[in-house]
């Protein structure tokens, strides 16, 4: 589904990303690891043509993606999920959702599964993205990337700052989604890292170190220990 | 007892808007001790450490140091009370020299910044101390390099040096070894307890690993949702169940449940 | 650059310095012999040029006397956006104020030449605080507006009717009679030399303050603020200083301007004037203070040749080369001939991220 | 009760404005303070028209475009011009078609050349020749074409003499342009001139390796605009002349609302043209965008006094606002219908109807228009959004850079509406654009940056206090012991604004609604 090989990529006078590759295949849940800093945003907002890759290639379904506009790319069926929630807080939760319209009436068709899935945001509908909590705020960033038609999500780190209950519902509501669509996701909590994904891609300073099986990892407590310091 | 505290918070406050993401966080810090301050991303160390140092104001709560209140104080005043501290994100002069990096920083406690006519050259302290914490860091090779032209793990040895250069009373570490590749961080980590050791130094560290910091510190907070949720040694961390469970959560068996009967 | 200080400190500094400056040098020795130079070649004796009496090399003592007015003006400029990044659209205030001033003072109050400057370093002094005091408040984009209103009120207020019997409103200031020994007719020679001087010290201070502690806290405040602020430095007195420097400069040299160009006009108070300062650094590269003044030499040369050339279309060429420079020529003469060009692009990366509007960001 | 607190600054402010503005009110009759308020409002609607446009470029592209007060201006003369002398503007709409119908090619040119393969040399130099050729050609065979803007010096003298004679009914039509090389040369020098101009574009555009490939309905849509307009181009060539006997033998009401029309749309399109080609390549560098704005409105100034002369001179106000005979002023709606007067009473003080009238009701106009536009549709979402985070937006897989054109040529469409709309009240004035761009700042930045209702709110405050202060300058002010009564001078009236611009932001570095960062 997803191929990246060797990308290099500088933000301001930086060099973060110094080669990273992986692989995402298709219909699965690749789960991208890391310490702090390590780089994990930067290669999905690489992906995502925010953060343009000044060497290496990134394939998707087949077609070079690298160095395209990032409207395109999300065009092509890619939705992002970015971290801290950003949604746009000025905007009703409605208009956050048909904002991420690529065809008029895609909300409509979309409208069952997102409140299946996120019965909250149904009750808010009217409400401004600054009126709502954390949690609320992380649905409805998710939820608008189900908006369109993705066949890939790039999710960042969903989880981060939210109360457990909240952070079960995103899970089921992950796993739910993964049965259509593949999902590359950022998580800093190993094990729903772990509960989540079928393959993992470990970064550290920039550079893809180390990828596989999530099984295989989980039982590899000396590479879990090492480069992502759970216990 | 209380002369040995060096920083002292008492209810410190910090919210965005409608979002709380420090709740009344009181801590004490002892003088030249290593005191870390842990938890899961999103848990409001960072934002408590930038309230703490001065980068963002308190919505309320006091900051008290060596006995003087710094609540109000601006960024610049608490470097030269003494406090010197490192960013999570790489914050440095990226155009500068690595020398250059270190030197402005000695600089910055020293008397000679408002010498407008002579070539900075001229005042060699500065200098010859930056060559002394390039090479106390393991920087030499590069120190005529702009900084951002260093790799990553570099940067961060860079930003403690620049720390270390202010020669602070006390040390705010925000996640020294982000970033790093990780066998790079056990030499990092002993060569921060080094220096707090050697100079006697006081040591504030936020790090989201709880491995990292379980060998090296005398005292330990948690915080969890922008609040404390248990204080002490090392020791009593490790065994204490409420951290267990917010690092690792209740979540886990719920998780492993919910896949078992999936 | 840094690797050498062990080396140039073991020498006598006088003799480092010669060495370091050779460049600069050499330039001031051609400009002090080129009224000479230049009647030479167009079969004057020595002794005219002496006497003052017109002929080529008399014009071209004119053009330079601009060029170094112009340079002195962008130089004060250049060590404010491009060494501190402060980008201020009130510059040209701070030099129409010396110029204003020097005419005024000798022209209605019969002043001499001395008390004269002494007003003039008050006003550019009282001018800095001026914009010091709104400094801590506004950033970026703000604080060039901000100081783009100061200009205006004082660009307002110099064209207004109300002021017309001292700054003669829409006209300008007209009939300042100069002292007899800075006569910018008969004593043009002295004048030349005296600009080429001023400018040469100016431009010597400026590259010493540049290098000088509080000049590496400047640069270290147009890298990275929050930083500087972290380290201990109390970054507003540093902008303060700037702002002096910068006004003092900017003063003196509108009040040169007045001493060789007894017609004040309203222009040099406009933002038209502002934008001939950003274009001269643009043309010479930001932040590099001797592009500051070859910038000015290739402007007033442009500006002349392109008048001599097209008249009336002038301003019209001016406007279309300085979009076409924005356009594709962003680091200019100096920058783009460094062979450090990669190192410069980022120091113009550093200003731009100083400037960039901040969004809202949660975390 | 939150709301409250946390907006004090705010709310003292603005309640302090309140009592001075009470105060300002309490010393005047009452139909002096109605006709100075309305005033205001009406130079608070001319600086809202320009205001607008830049509060929404910068708040979504972070451009401050300072070139906008001379795109006001320049919309002022073009408004004149259509309005005064339209033979001008008809003259010039052929080349004008000719040179656009080719230049829309660029694209379907762009994917030509691309499947060009050429010799490695000539690949990098041609463009180049094409450029300067084409340019050659383009500019021999312009002024080739009998446009009466040619003669410079005479042009640019008539517009006093023009404004005097239409005021007094004794305008004549100048007599129609003749060629006088053959037409078939010059319309073949400028077609060919733009065509070499597309080609070297295209080459330019095609070496850029990420190029979209246009689809082909977008292909189909190029053609058929590019065939429409040079069609068009010719139909225009062959009714010049009656064309031009249309206009002028049009009343002078529908004239100057086609004069509004046709300014805007032709601002509009110049501000996409700039976006496209100057400011889009500098993203990267903001500050350049600022500065590069800076120089435009420089030359846009430039080319203003070139072509239309450096005096002031009025732009005669259209009938229906011009009645001053039988039953004028007029006391009731009806009488002003009938008698189309220019002014009307009110609480015994004459109002005049364009000045003080139908500038604010157009104000509001458009004021209401933006509103509905960014509250309503799908494009206003996309800047609502776009100015809390452009990026986040184009992730979404919208193109916000199309976005950011359309922005720009809205706005700049806005402003040219304001400079028409100004000219009969204010006059036209090679000054009028730098003056309203700093009342635009200034009602920017106290109304915050990027707020939309900031401008807005901003724009009426500037323009009240302006015309209050200029009415104390005429009444006077008594101030407590002071014998005399303090007269402000006129150029206390900007500068007044300015310091209250000052004083605002030092209270609220934010501006009045902008937000805290």
């Amino acid at each position: 589904m997803l191929e990246v090989r060797d990308i290099h990529t500088y933000i301001g006078q930086f060099h973060v990303l110094e080669g990273v590759s992986l692989s995402v295949p298709k219909g699965s849940i690749t789960a991208l690891l890391g310490r702090n800093g390590a780089g994990k945003t930067t290669t999905l907002k690489t992906i995502m043509g925010i953060t343009p890759p000044t060497q290496g290639e990134i394939v998707y379904d087949g077609q070079p993606i690298g160095g395209l506009p990032s409207f395109e790319i999300a065009q092509l069926g890619i939705g992002f999920v970015p971290e801290h929630r950003a949604i746009f807080r000025d905007l009703t939760v409605r208009e956050n959702l048909r904002l991420a319209e690529r065809n008029r009436g895609d909300f409509e068709r979309k409208e069952d599964l997102i409140f299946n899935l996120f019965p909250d945001l149904k009750r808010l509908i009217r409400l401004r993205g600054t009126n709502l909590s954390g949690g609320q705020q992380q649905m409805l960033s998710v939820a608008r990337a189900l908006v369109p038609d993705n066949r890939l999500l790039l999710i960042d780190e969903p989880t981060e700052g939210l109360a457990p209950v909240i952070i079960e519902q995103l899970i089921e509501a992950i796993r739910q989604l993964s049965a259509e669509t593949t999902v590359l996701l950022v998580e800093q909590n190993f094990l729903v890292a772990q509960t989540l994904a079928e393959y993992y891609v470990i970064v550290e300073e920039g550079q893809t170190v180390k990828h596989g099986m999530m099984a295989d990892l989980a039982e590899d407590e000396e590479t879990i220990h090492r480069y992502l310091g759970a216990a | 007892m209380s002369d040995d505290i060096i920083l002292e918070t008492y209810n410190v406050r910090k919210e965005f808007g409608a979002l709380v993401a420090v709740a009344d966080v009181s801590i004490r810090v002892v003088r030249g001790t290593l005191h870390s301050i842990i938890g899961p991303n999103g848990a409001g160390k960072t934002t408590f450490f930038n309230v703490v140092s001065g980068y963002l104001p308190a919505t309320s709560g006091r900051i008290v140091y060596n006995g003087q209140d710094i609540t109000q104080a601006p960024m610049h005043r608490r470097a030269h009370v003494g406090m010197g501290r490192s960013f999570q994100i790489t914050n440095l002069f990226p155009n500068l020299t690595v020398l250059e990096n270190i030197r402005l920083s000695h600089q910055a406690v020293g008397k000679n910044s408002f010498r407008l006519l002579r070539s900075h050259r001229r005042f060699g302290e500065h200098i010859d101390r930056a060559d002394a914490i390039i090479n106390r860091v393991g920087l030499t090779r590069y120190r005529d390099l702009p900084a951002r032209t260093l790799a990553h793990g570099d940067q961060r040895k860079l930003e403690l040096g620049m720390i270390l250069a202010a020669d602070p009373e006390m040390l705010l570490l925000d996640e020294p070894t982000a970033g790093m590749a990780s066998d790079e961080v056990p030499e990092l980590m002993a060569l921060i307890q080094e220096i707090q050791a050697e100079g006697s130094k006081t040591v504030l560290l936020v790090e989201h690993n709880m491995n990292v910091v379980m060998n090296v510190s005398d005292m330990i907070t948690v915080m969890h949702h922008g609040e404390v949720l248990a204080e002490g040694t090392p020791a009593e961390i490790s065994s204490n169940e409420t951290v267990q469970q917010a690092y690792l959560g209740n979540l886990y068996e719920n998780l492993q449940e919910a896949s078992d009967h999936a | 650059m840094e690797t050498t200080i062990s080396k140039t400190t073991a020498e006598r500094p006088t003799l480092a310095w010669l060495r370091q400056n050779r460049g600069t040098l050499a330039v001031l020795v051609v400009l002090l012999l080129l009224p000479f130079i230049i009647a030479i070649i167009d079969g004057q004796s020595i002794s005219s040029v002496l006497a003052n009496e017109s002929g080529n090399s008399k014009f071209f003592q004119g053009l330079l006397i601009e060029i170094f007015i112009l340079g002195l003006f962008a130089l004060s400029y250049d060590l404010l956006l491009g060494i501190t990044g402060l980008l201020s659209l009130g510059h040209a205030m701070f030099f129409a104020v010396g110029g204003y001033l020097t005419g005024i003072l000798i022209k209605s109050f019969g002043w001499g030449l001395v008390p004269t400057i002494a007003a003039v370093t008050v006003a550019a002094i009282v001018q800095a605080l001026l914009f010091a005091v709104v400094l801590p408040r506004v950033k970026g984009l703000t604080f060039a507006l901000v100081t783009l209103g100061f200009a205006s009120v004082f660009h307002i207020v110099v064209q207004s009717r109300e002021a017309a019997p001292f700054t003669g409103a829409d006209v300008g200031l007209q009939g300042v009679v100069i002292p007899a020994f800075l006569d910018p007719v008969d004593q043009r020679l002295r004048v030349y030399f005296i600009a080429l001087l001023i400018t040469m010290v100016v431009y010597f201070l400026y590259q010493r303050f540049v290098d000088s502690p509080t000049g590496r806290v400047c640069i270290a405040i147009r890298e990275n603020e929050d930083r500087a602020l972290m380290l201990g430095y109390n970054t507003f007195q540093y902008k303060v200083i700037v702002l002096l420097i910068s006004s003092l400069t900017a003063a003196f040299a509108g009040m040169l301007h007045t001493i060789h160009q007894p017609i004040v006009s309203p222009n040099i108070a406009g933002l038209g004037y502002m934008v001939i300062a950003l274009l001269i650094i643009l043309i010479g590269g930001v932040g590099t203070l001797s592009g500051a003044l070859i910038g000015a030499a290739v402007f007033r040369l442009l500006d002349f040749f392109i008048d001599r050339w097209f008249g009336e279309a002038a301003t019209f060429l001016l406007g279309v080369i300085y979009v076409l420079l924005v356009l594709f020529v962003p680091f200019g003469i100096v920058g783009t001939w460094r062979q450090h060009s990669s190192q410069f692009t980022h120091q113009i990366e550093a200003i731009i991220e100083r400037l960039r509007p901040k969004k809202e960001n949660p975390e | 009760m939150e709301w409250l607190l946390e907006n004090r600054t705010r709310l003292l402010t603005l309640g302090i404005l309140i009592v001075l503005f009470l105060l300002a009110i309490s010393g005047m009759p009452a139909e002096e303070w109605v006709i100075t308020a309305l005033r205001g409002l009406a130079l608070g609607a001319l600086t809202f028209l320009v205001a607008a446009g830049l509060s929404i470029i910068f708040g979504l592209m972070d451009v401050l475009n300072l070139a906008h007060g001379e795109l006001f201006m320049l919309g002022a003369y073009m408004g004149w011009t259509i309005y005064v002398r339209p033979d001008t503007v008809i003259d010039g709409a052929t080349p004008f078609l000719l040179i656009a119908s080719l230049l829309v090619l660029v694209p379907l040119l762009t994917r030509w050349v691309r499947s060009l393969t050429l010799p490695d040399l000539v690949d990098k130099i041609w463009p180049w020749v094409g450029l300067a050729a084409g340019i050659g050609l383009l500019v021999f065979a312009l002024f080739q074409y009998p446009l009466s803007t040619w003669d410079l010096e005479n042009y640019a003298q008539s517009p006093i003499s023009n404004a005097i004679a239409f005021e007094t009914g004794t305008f004549q039509s100048p007599p129609p342009a003749e060629f006088e090389a053959s037409p078939v040369l010059v319309i073949g020098g400028v077609i060919v001139g733009s065509g070499l101009l597309a080609l070297a574009a295209a080459g330019f555009s095609a070496r850029q390796t990420t190029l979209r490939q246009p689809s082909p309905t977008q292909m189909r849509n190029i053609a058929i605009v590019s065939g429409g307009l040079f069609a068009l181009a010719f139909v225009v060539l062959a009714i010049n002349n009656p064309l031009t006997e249309f206009m002028l033998g049009l009343g002078s009401t529908p004239r100057f609302f086609i004069a509004m029309a046709l300014a805007s749309v032709t601002g509009a399109l110049l501000g996409w043209t700039i976006e496209v080609t100057m400011i889009r390549p500098l993203y990267d560098r903001p500050i350049y965008q600022i500065m590069l704005t800076l120089g435009l409105g420089f030359i846009i100034l430039e080319l203003v006094r070139a072509v239309w002369g450096r005096p002031e001179f009025q732009m005669p106000r259209p009938a229906v606002f011009a009645g001053t005979g039988e039953g004028c002023p007029a006391t009731s709606i009806g009488d002003l219908v009938q008698y189309q007067c220019a002014t009307i009473e009110v609480l015994g003080g004459r109002v005049r109807m364009y000045n003080e009238v139908f500038i604010i009701i157009v104000g509001l106009l458009v004021l209401g228009a933006v509103a509905l536009l960014l509250q309503r549709t799908r494009l206003g979402m996309i800047i609502r959004a776009g100015v809390q985070d452009s990026e986040m937006v184009e992730a979404l897989g919208i193109n916000v850079r199309q976005v950011f054109s359309q922005v720009f040529a809205l706005g700049v469409g806005l402003a040219a509406l304001g400079g028409v709309l100004a000219g009969p009240s204010l006059g036209l004035s090679n000054g009028m654009g730098a003056r309203v761009l700093l009342l635009a700042l200034i009602a920017l930045a106290v109304g915050g940056l990027t707020s939309f209702s900031g401008a807005a709110a901003g724009a009426v405050l500037i323009g009240l206090l302006q015309q209050f202060i200029i009415k104390y300058g005429q009444i006077g002010i008594n101030v407590p012991f002071m014998a005399e009564p303090f007269k402000p001078s006129p150029p206390l009236v900007p500068a007044s604004s300015v310091l209250l611009m000052v004083v605002i932001l030092l209270i609220l570095p934010q501006g009045l609604f902008g937000r805290k960062e």
